[in-house]
């Protein structure tokens, strides 16, 4: 067993650990707080997959901004921080069997693909995979419409944020 | 800058003015006379350059200026559009320049400015007069810019008439000239007479437009053009056209067509039977009289017959009988002549009589231009044009000043009887109360009469005379001298009443002569009236004919192919002009000279008198004839039957069909088939939903369970499939 | 390569030939990281304790103070001294503190920063790590420090702490914005992301290419780490230490060092982005000059910190705000953009240099007068107090 | 070296635990959180599928990009709703908002 796997094997731990622990805890900020490293856990992952610039990415966008704002909307919507309170509801029973099973389903089915077990094939070291992705984000015969969709939809997401999220008159 | 490229500019000031005015200096007098002025100005002196340019030209009738731009592409070729100077609109293009030029000028006085606001002016009525300190002055025009945006835009649609090179950019200038003399007869529009004087001016002059409009339509068909140098200067085509027969039996291609635009002229040039509108048309300001009447519009009528000569002379040659067209021109010109001197023997209406006159000479032109004296018809256009113009600036001077007169004895406030300052009864002995204006109004007035020798009248009336003696039309000739006759008669009773002897009224007693800037133009014209007859004096003729050399004739008739030669010289049709001219203002002085309220012609002439004063009750018969008979149709047969029975009644069946269709589609097919299948899905779809309602807890994650469940389900399938 | 012209290679590459005969590669890599990791955030953390006294020293300057001068020759010593105290201090947890966040907060506030420093170019080959996405980690790494802050605020059950931890996300994350848009500017000017690059690529110093940007960076560097005039987050006047009211000891230590350890970083990089790293004279024989000149270079940024935090008085929040969504924002956009198409029309071209500086100062004119405009419109709306008697010397 | 395999057993966990926290969380939050979870799971599949089956052309990176920006859009709009209904009702509990049932 390599450096690398073992890195892997004790990231995944991190990562599937703190995921349970995030879907289980009743206390929210903690349960954040555990999507956190989840999400660094899957930067790291990302890392391991030569995807450097997602790594950071991953860091930037979901630890950065989208944990935070977790973060931030628990603290807004919780009336007392550390108020425990039942946090499955009624069916959780059937969610834990069908998710178990999703998840034991997908594995069998991956298990049946042949090639499941490749490696992965070397990287050219000098390859400059940054400015491929920046190209082929915005090359014509790339992703750029796409890409320009998801701008719009940043753009409308933003709107529809501020417009959803602003006072009306009579909540006052 | 070539001479071409300032015809192209010629029209375009007046256009600017009139949106400038229009959209910007409305509010500011000075400033809207100064851009209509100014425009008019640059105009003249853009026509002046080209005139001089023309008249620099060896042969010009060969190669005029001329240039074209494509316009319309139609199907195969491309209809340009373009500018032609030849001598004929070069000479055009001088007098109206110059008109025009004078005519803005004494706008700026007949309309007051700088006088003080009156304090019942309103828009739409002439100005009443305002009282300043005490006694009652002239008050300035409400819709003072507005009237120069007008004839701003009047000018440019002479202009552009005069410039065109083809019939129907000349035919847009002449409807855009329709267009404003519509509105400038309609000035005052709150006085119903002005009105019913435009809305007449219009549609008289649209008859005549209609048919021209026809006329061009055809020749276009016939030719595939309407340039004037491409039809009227290929002689086979002409030909062809003068042989090709028409939808009418008996009459050529080119004798139809010629004869559809010259009822357009007879139209614009208020000729018999449709110059019922002219008279009318004095109800405008004066300067728009002029105008109308001398510079521009109905000028621009024989302008174009002048242009079209050529087509309409088709098929005749010099000496020859004349051809149909020219043969109506010539009686219709004639009659028009006599005709309408006859009525303006007694008019009071110092301006009517003056439209009267025009009429007659305008006559006179079309049945000179009927007997083949291109030269002549030309020529006396130019000189008319110079002294008719003269004429009627300075009627409208006298009436300017008898207003004055008239607001100083009233005080401004119209009680009671109003003494009307253009009835000539109400004049007299003006000439020492405004002399300036009784020499330019004599000059004009000697000028129309043909006074011998000096006036420029005498010399293109006496060239016209001689052409119908020497070419043996005695009958247009004698016609033409009787005409003249009267034409010096009612000129000399004209000045006679208005500016001799004693004053009538006490309006007269007070007149006054007027602001430099209507004298001035005056004075301008009154020059042209003399010396524009001198470039016009054919040879050959008794000591005068070598001093001068028949310029006018080489010059303008040098625009034909065939070079009309001057008619042989003959004493006789001299004598007679002379004759005319000079006992016809004889008769008048000694007919006038101590004339009172009551014109001294009404007890001998009696029933006659009754029957010129009202026109020959042209009015009434028209009005009886097409006016009431085309009231009755629309209210009786259009309304009445057509409208309400006709198209009302098949309205109402259409609707009873479509109600009857509809009601049956309802009860037979919409009810039972299409609502029965609605209601019956509905229905279904209800009791579904009965079922249905239990799943839905509104517990989103409870959805989801569902969904993930059948996810689930789908890959357990795949699952099965890959392990067994 | 000699042992005195470059001893810390020198020293690293004896190591690792000993460790690689010793042991596995991957190990021996391992470690080598390790070591690496070791050694450059001791690098940090021990420059922090020299910073303390030198910005102590310099904010009492300015001050008219004379500033430590007890312990050690000129003070020297002050910060060990603060530092033996703090940690001899009582570690007091409040009771309904939630004690998991409460602890790793301040560690993950010094890790944020420390973590920057990996990819910092000390000189020609010194560098933790040549990333080539180094600014946007450097940009990614920054979301750790607002992490700890919530954390801080929000575990210390305290509600001053959260109401500083609340003003500090706001306002870190809003003027993250900006920071990353000016970020992308360098990044245009050197094509790359890795610092190595970006040092290299300073034949001419993007200070020059790009005054705005760097004053734009610095601004907001300097509301990153909330010094005067936009540290409310931890205003005493208003709420009363802000995030880290509850802490005590070292942990307090903790934010501290790290507060001072991120002013030096923000000088280090506007260094490396702005000032040519660690270009200079001989640098790329000798690399320690090239350290010295970058340690000289983050001064200046550094006392600009200082200097900022001890000339200006505190901003409200709203015009903080303000400042940071209606002109910071727009105007790093407006670089951005004009950066770009500039590059793009001078690439390779004499005019590139001169091109980039006229377009920045027309940017800069433009948003003034945009500016002024704005102002004169909403000077309306700005808040003024009742006048209050003044106590005059009888 | 890793076989693909261990990154598409991790990210099959990894989307079982987010599923089951959208399935069976309360607290609204919560569940925008599971959804986080799987995004990710997601987002690992596509990149292991690219390093290891197409590392030569990018569209494997790109797709997570766009998965990232689906990500943003999708928390800013999600949270922005919770917190407005936390306005309303006082309650972020996915039980009580009920309103659409029968």
């Amino acid at each position: 067993m390599t450096a690398q796997q073992g890195v892997f094997l004790f990231i995944s731990f991190v990562i599937l650990f703190s995921a349970y622990t995030m879907v289980t805890r009743s206390n929210l900020v903690h349960a954040a707080l555990f999507l956190v490293v989840t999400l660094f856990g899957v930067a790291v992952i990302f890392v391991l997959l030569d995807a450097g610039f997602l790594a950071v990415v991953q860091v930037l966008v979901y630890i950065g901004a989208i944990a935070i704002l977790m973060i931030f909307a628990v603290m807004l919507t919780q009336d007392n921080a550390a108020k425990q309170q039942e946090s499955m509801n009624l069916n959780y029973g059937w969610a834990l069997l069908l998710s178990a099973l999703f998840a034991f389903a997908l594995i069998v089915m991956l298990g049946q693909w042949p090639d499941i077990g490749g490696l992965a094939p070397a990287l050219d070291p000098r390859r400059d995979t940054i400015a491929e992705l920046g190209s082929a984000l915005v090359s014509p015969d790339g992703y750029v419409i796409p890409f320009e969709v998801a701008s719009v939809l940043l753009l409308a997401a933003l709107i529809g944020a501020l417009v959803v999220a602003r006072p009306q008159k009579k909540d006052k | 800058m070539t001479t071409e490229t300032l015809i192209w500019l010629i029209p375009l000031p007046p256009l600017l003015a009139f949106f400038l005015i229009l959209l910007f200096t409305r509010r500011n007098h000075a400033l809207s006379h100064t851009v209509g002025v100014g425009a008019a100005l640059l105009s003249w002196l853009l026509g002046m350059l080209v005139f001089v340019a023309a008249i620099g030209v060896e042969h010009l009738g060969e190669h005029p200026f001329t240039s074209s731009v494509g316009w319309l592409p139609l199907g195969s070729d491309i209809f340009s559009v373009g500018v032609l100077i030849d001598p004929l609109s070069a000479v055009t293009l001088f007098f109206v320049a110059w008109t025009v030029l004078m005519i803005f000028i004494f706008s700026i006085g007949y309309h007051n400015f700088g006088q003080p606001k009156g304090e019942h002016d309103v828009p739409g009525l002439p100005p009443h007069g305002a009282t300043e300190h005490g006694h009652s002055v002239p008050s300035v025009e409400p819709m003072y810019s507005r009237f120069f945006a007008f004839i701003a835009l009047f000018a440019f649609g002479m202009f552009t008439l005069v410039v065109s090179d083809n019939l129907l950019t000349l035919f847009v200038g002449w409807e855009i000239m329709g267009l404003c003399s519509y509105l400038l007869i309609g000035f005052w529009y709150a006085k119903p007479s002005a009105r019913a004087a435009a809305i007449k001016a219009f549609i008289t002059t649209r008859i005549g437009d209609v048919f021209m409009l026809l006329g061009i339509v055809a020749l276009y068909a016939a030719t595939g053009t309407l340039n004037f140098r491409e039809i009227l200067y290929n002689p086979e085509l002409l030909e062809q056209l003068a042989s090709a027969p028409s939808v009418i039996a008996g009459l050529s291609l080119a004798g139809l067509i010629g004869l559809l635009l010259f009822i357009g002229t007879v139209g614009k040039s208020a000729q018999w039977p449709l110059h019922v509108w002219l008279p009318d048309a004095m109800e405008g300001p004066t300067p728009v009289s002029a105008m109308i009447h001398a510079a521009t519009m109905v000028s621009a009528g024989v302008y174009m017959v002048l242009r079209m000569f050529p087509l309409l002379s088709a098929g005749w040659e010099h000496g020859a009988p004349l051809n149909t067209t020219m043969t109506v021109m010539a009686f219709i010109g004639a009659f028009t002549a006599l005709f309408a001197a006859t009525i303006a023997l007694t008019q009071k209406d110092i301006k009517r009589v003056l439209a009267y006159s025009t009429i007659s000479q305008l006559g006179y032109m079309i049945a000179a231009l009927g007997i083949g004296a291109y030269v002549a018809a030309a020529f006396h256009l130019v000189t008319h044009a110079f002294f008719k113009a003269l004429l009627f600036l300075s009627s409208g001077s006298v009436i300017h000043g008898m207003e004055h007169g008239v607001l100083h004895t009233e005080g401004g406030q119209h009680s009671g009887e109003h003494i009307d300052p253009q009835d000539m009864f109400n004049m007299g002995g003006l000439k020492n109360k405004m002399p300036i204006t009784f020499w330019t109004f004599l000059i004009g007035g000697l000028a129309l009469s043909g006074f011998p020798l000096i006036t420029a009248g005498f010399w293109s009336k006496d060239e016209i005379l001689a052409d119908a003696f020497g070419n043996g039309h005695l009958l247009v000739f004698i016609t033409l001298a009787v005409a003249a006759l009267l034409t010096a008669f009612y000129t000399m009773r004209q000045i006679t009443l208005t500016f001799l002897g004693k004053p009538r009224t006490k309006a007269a007693e007070h007149a006054s002569e007027n602001v430099r800037t209507m004298t001035v133009p005056l004075m301008v014209l009154s020059v042209f009236a003399i010396a524009a007859g001198w470039v016009g004096i054919p040879e050959h003729f008794p000591g005068l004919g070598g001093l001068l050399p028949s310029w006018f004739h080489e010059f303008v008739g040098g625009t034909l192919l065939e070079h009309p030669e001057a008619v042989t010289f003959d004493t006789v049709p001299l004598l007679v002009s002379i004759v005319v001219a000079l006992a016809g203002l004889a008769l008048g002085w000694l007919a006038y000279r101590n004339a009172k309220q009551e014109d001294p012609l009404r007890k001998p002439l009696g029933r006659a008198y009754t029957l010129l004063e009202s026109k020959y009750y042209f009015d009434e018969l028209y009005d009886a004839v097409f006016v009431r008979p085309a009231k009755r149709f629309a209210e009786g047969f259009s309304y009445m039957f057509l409208d309400r029975q006709v198209i009302d009644g098949a309205l109402h069946r259409v609707a009873q069909a479509a109600f009857l269709l509809g009601s049956i589609f309802r009860n037979y097919f919409d009810t039972p088939v299409v609502n029965g299948f609605g209601d019956f899905t509905a229905s279904v779809t209800q009791s579904f939903g009965r079922l249905l309602r239990k799943v839905q807890t509104g517990q989103v994650q409870q959805y989801l369970l569902f969904v993930a469940l059948l996810a689930f389900g789908g890959l357990f399938y795949y699952l099965l499939n890959v392990l067994q | 390569m000699s042992f005195f012209q470059d001893p810390v290679s020198a020293i690293s590459a004896l190591i690792s030939n000993f460790l690689y005969t010793l042991l596995p590669q991957a190990w021996a890599h391992l470690i080598m990281t390790l070591l690496g990791v070791v050694v450059v955030a001791s690098f940090g953390l021990i420059i922090v304790i020299f910073l303390i006294w030198v910005e102590r020293k310099i904010a009492a300057r300015f001050q008219d103070r004379v500033g430590p001068n007890r312990a050690g020759p000129y003070g020297l010593l002050q910060t060990f001294a603060d530092m033996v105290k703090l940690l001899t201090k009582e570690d007091v947890i409040p009771e309904k503190a939630d004690r998991l966040a409460f602890n790793i907060a301040p560690i993950l506030s010094v890790v944020a920063v420390l973590l920057i420093w990996a990819v910092i170019p000390f000189a020609p080959g010194w560098i933790g790590t040549d990333l080539n996405v180094g600014v946007l980690y450097i940009a990614a790494v920054g979301s750790f420090g607002i992490l700890s802050i919530l954390m801080a605020g929000w575990s210390s059950n305290n509600k001053y702490a959260l109401l500083g931890a609340f003003r500090a996300v706001a306002q870190l994350i809003s003027y993250e914005v900006p920071m990353l848009i000016t970020l992308m500017v360098p990044v245009l000017l050197a094509r790359g992301m890795g610092m190595m690059d970006m040092v290299r690529d300073q034949a001419v110093w993007f200070i020059v290419l790009a005054p705005v940007s760097a004053i734009i960076f610095l601004v907001s560097s300097i509301a990153e780490i909330g010094r005067t005039p936009f540290d409310l987050l931890e205003a005493e006047s208003e709420i009363v230490a802000g995030y880290h009211t509850e802490y005590t000891g070292m942990k307090f230590g903790l934010f501290f060092a790290a507060e001072f350890l991120h002013a030096f970083t923000i000088g280090v990089l506007f260094a490396i982005l702005f000032l040519g790293g660690w270009r200079g004279p001989g640098a790329e024989e000798f690399p320690l000059l090239g350290v010295i000149y970058l340690m000289l270079k983050a001064s200046v940024g550094y006392f600009i910190v200082m200097w900022v935090r001890s000339t200006l008085p505190r901003i409200r929040i709203d015009q903080m705000l303000a400042l940071n969504w209606k002109f910071l924002t727009p105007l790093s956009l407006a670089l951005l953009i004009l950066t770009a198409i500039v590059e793009k029309t001078f690439e390779g071209n004499a005019w590139r240099v001169p091109a980039l500086l006229i377009g920045n100062v027309i940017v800069l004119i433009v948003s003034y007068y945009i500016m002024r405009a704005a102002s004169r419109r909403t000077s309306k709306e700005r808040v003024t107090f009742k006048k209050r008697p003044v106590a005059k010397p009888a | 070296m890793i076989p693909l395999s261990w990154y598409l057993y991790l990210s099959a966990g990894l989307f079982g635990l987010g599923l089951y926290g959208v399935l069976a969380r309360k607290n609204a939050i919560a569940i925008l959180m599971g959804v986080e979870l799987m995004l990710n799971a997601v987002n690992i599949n596509i990149v292991a599928f690219w390093r290891y089956l197409t590392p030569e052309n990018m569209s494997g990176q790109a797709f997570a990009v766009m998965v990232f920006a689906v990500a943003a859009a999708e928390v800013a709009v999600g949270l922005a709703l919770v917190i407005s209904i936390y306005r309303r009702r006082k309650t972020v509990d996915a039980n009580e908002i009920n309103l659409m049932k029968w």
